[in-house]
């Protein structure tokens, strides 16, 4: 199973998860629209239809939808990331308990309307005005001035400070992953993933993550890792693959 | 009230006779009786007969719902004993205030001179096209050119609108010294605190 | 049809009820008792009695057309039996195809209303903007003016929601209280995962 290629059939997006994933990654996708829930169902409808369970599908997706998620959180929340994470741990359970509560309520409330309106459903009533009646005009109320300068006012009303974290979130392009990827191994057959990006912030990290697996999955490398958590070590795969392949990325990443 | 009328329980025409009511009552414009077929499912004469039983229970003096013919076809009215009620149910609503979003979009054309829906839409951080609407028809803005760039649109305020927020012209309108002297240092400001909302 | 109901001829509010019929059929939204009173020039009380009169005349089952209370104030509606027909003929463009992000926004604006789209994000873990705006243009929500703070539009549920939905007003919805899991219920949940993990 490959994780790429799943199927998703979205409110905001409809395609292949690759494709999404790049659209995101150009900024071209809000990710704030997104329904990542509706990913995660995506995905374990087609594990489930698997005798066997693939290992290797989920831990790719477990990285690809944590650092979708992350992203998300913080872009819908850029405050409140912050916020909670000064919380002692047990304060950050209560509010996280509140706001699953309050979640949950409204999902329900939304059942309730929705029943309601199939219950309600038959009751057919005229909008606008009844077909011979006199056509009237309801003339304005006397208004004071003072009012429109207010509104404007309001207008002019800065927004919440948005936190400089946010700022970080200007995520670099996968391409530059990919650029820096090949370049070290032009000059070394081998590298170690954490020591090359170890440094990053861990949404660069995330983005560098992705360009991994992009040069994998165009057989341009090799990854190895050692046993779970331990360093990931990246090696060029054989020569005569990778000018192929080069073309094939490129060619992908400019369609999407 | 007249007696009422005596409709036979379980006269073949009486269920769809009471379908037609249904339908006319929650018509916007006369529906003509091949309409009112189609809609009841049911043949054109047997319609016309069942509408017979309609006019004879909503009829002048017997209620206040009329079943009238026009030319278009048929439709409910309220009866001539009503007309100075109704007169006065759409009297009242006289003080009549605009919505925030009417307000807001008026505030805009009034303090920056002449926008188009565009420019209202960015300002505002929300689509400004029923508010525009609206005023047009109300008579409080109206049409002035288009945008050089884009070609859209443009709206300006009316005479009318001084006239209801009782401004001699638009120099009157409270000054906003601290959001800018002019209308083009007012919008630089609204559309600066726009794009921060939007980002 | 059942037997039409015998009103005593010269009953002294079968002309107020009549009154009352031809300003229901020609209002375009709910009348309030007071507003009946007002139109009518009569006494509130004497209009409830009158109101008695015409809903058991204009009732399900005895006619098309059907009284009923709802949004704040009384309308006449199209019975429910009539409901496939009226469907041939209406299209009802309010309540056609709510996608669930819609019922959700829908439900937070109803309950927690009005509130801004930051407020709906915080609460749906999802951006609003798209499902706010099919709201509007359904006529479900409208704008309720800026949050002071923060100037961002805030949002309230409209009479045509209480109408589509067949509320008498918003205090009919469900008890928040009595919906969904309560947060001691789901914090207790949140320690046992963390238990086992810890074990």
């Amino acid at each position: 199973m490959i994780v790429r290629e799943l199927d998703l059939d979205l409110d905001a997006f409809e395609g292949p998860f690759d494709l999404l994933l790049t659209l995101v990654l150009k900024d071209e996708l809000d990710l704030r629209e997104l329904d990542v829930a509706g990913i995660v169902l995506a995905f374990l409808e087609r594990l489930a239809e698997r005798e066997e369970l693939d290992l290797e599908a989920c831990g790719e997706f477990l990285v690809l939808i944590a650092a979708l998620l992350e992203l998300k959180a913080r872009g819908l929340f850029p405050d409140e990331a912050a916020e909670l994470a000064d919380l002692e741990p047990e304060a950050a359970a209560e509010e996280l308990a509140r706001r699953l509560a309050e979640y949950r309520r409204m999902k329900d409330a939304a059942a309730w309307l929705r029943e309601r309106l199939a219950s309600e459903g038959d009751r057919f009533f005229r909008l606008g005005p009844a077909p011979l009646a006199a056509k009237v005009e309801t003339p304005l109320a006397p208004q004071d001035p003072e009012q429109l300068a207010r509104v404007i006012r309001l207008l002019a009303v800065e927004p919440p400070q948005v936190s400089l974290e946010h700022m970080a979130l200007r995520f670099p392009p996968v391409l530059q992953f990919l650029e820096r990827f090949r370049a070290v191994l032009r000059r070394r057959s081998r590298f170690d993933f954490d020591g090359e990006v170890g440094r990053l912030p861990r949404i660069e990290q995330a983005v560098a993550f992705l360009a991994l697996l992009e040069l994998r999955r165009s057989g341009e490398i090799r990854i190895d890792q050692a046993a779970p958590f331990a360093p990931i070590r990246v090696a060029r795969a054989r020569e005569e693959n990778s000018n192929r392949d080069e073309r094939t990325v490129a060619w992908n990443l400019r369609s999407a | 009230m007249e007696p009422p009328l005596r409709l036979i329980a379980g006269n073949p025409l009486d269920q769809l006779a009471r379908t037609l009511e249904a339908l006319l009552v929650v018509a916007s414009a006369p529906l003509p009786v091949e309409e009112l077929a189609a809609a009841a499912d049911d043949d054109p004469a047997r319609v016309e007969a069942a509408l017979g039983l309609v006019a004879e229970r909503y009829r002048e003096g017997r209620s206040g719902v009329v079943l009238e013919h026009v030319a278009g076809g048929w439709a409910f009215r309220a009866s001539r004993e009503a007309a100075v009620a109704c007169a006065r149910l759409f009297e009242r609503p006289a003080q009549r205030n605009l919505s925030p979003a009417a307000m807001e979009t008026l505030a805009i054309v009034a303090y920056l001179g002449p926008c188009s829906r565009p420019d209202i839409a960015r300002i505002r951080g929300v689509a400004a096209d029923s508010a525009v609407a609206g005023l047009v028809e109300r008579g409080l803005i109206a049409e002035a050119g288009r945008d050089d760039a884009a070609g859209a649109i443009r709206y300006r305020t009316t005479p009318l609108f001084e006239r209801v927020f009782g401004l001699e012209s638009l120099s009157q309108l409270p000054r906003l010294d601290d959001l800018g002297t002019d209308a083009e240092e007012i919008r630089g400001r609204l559309d600066a605190v726009a794009e921060k909302r939007t980002a």
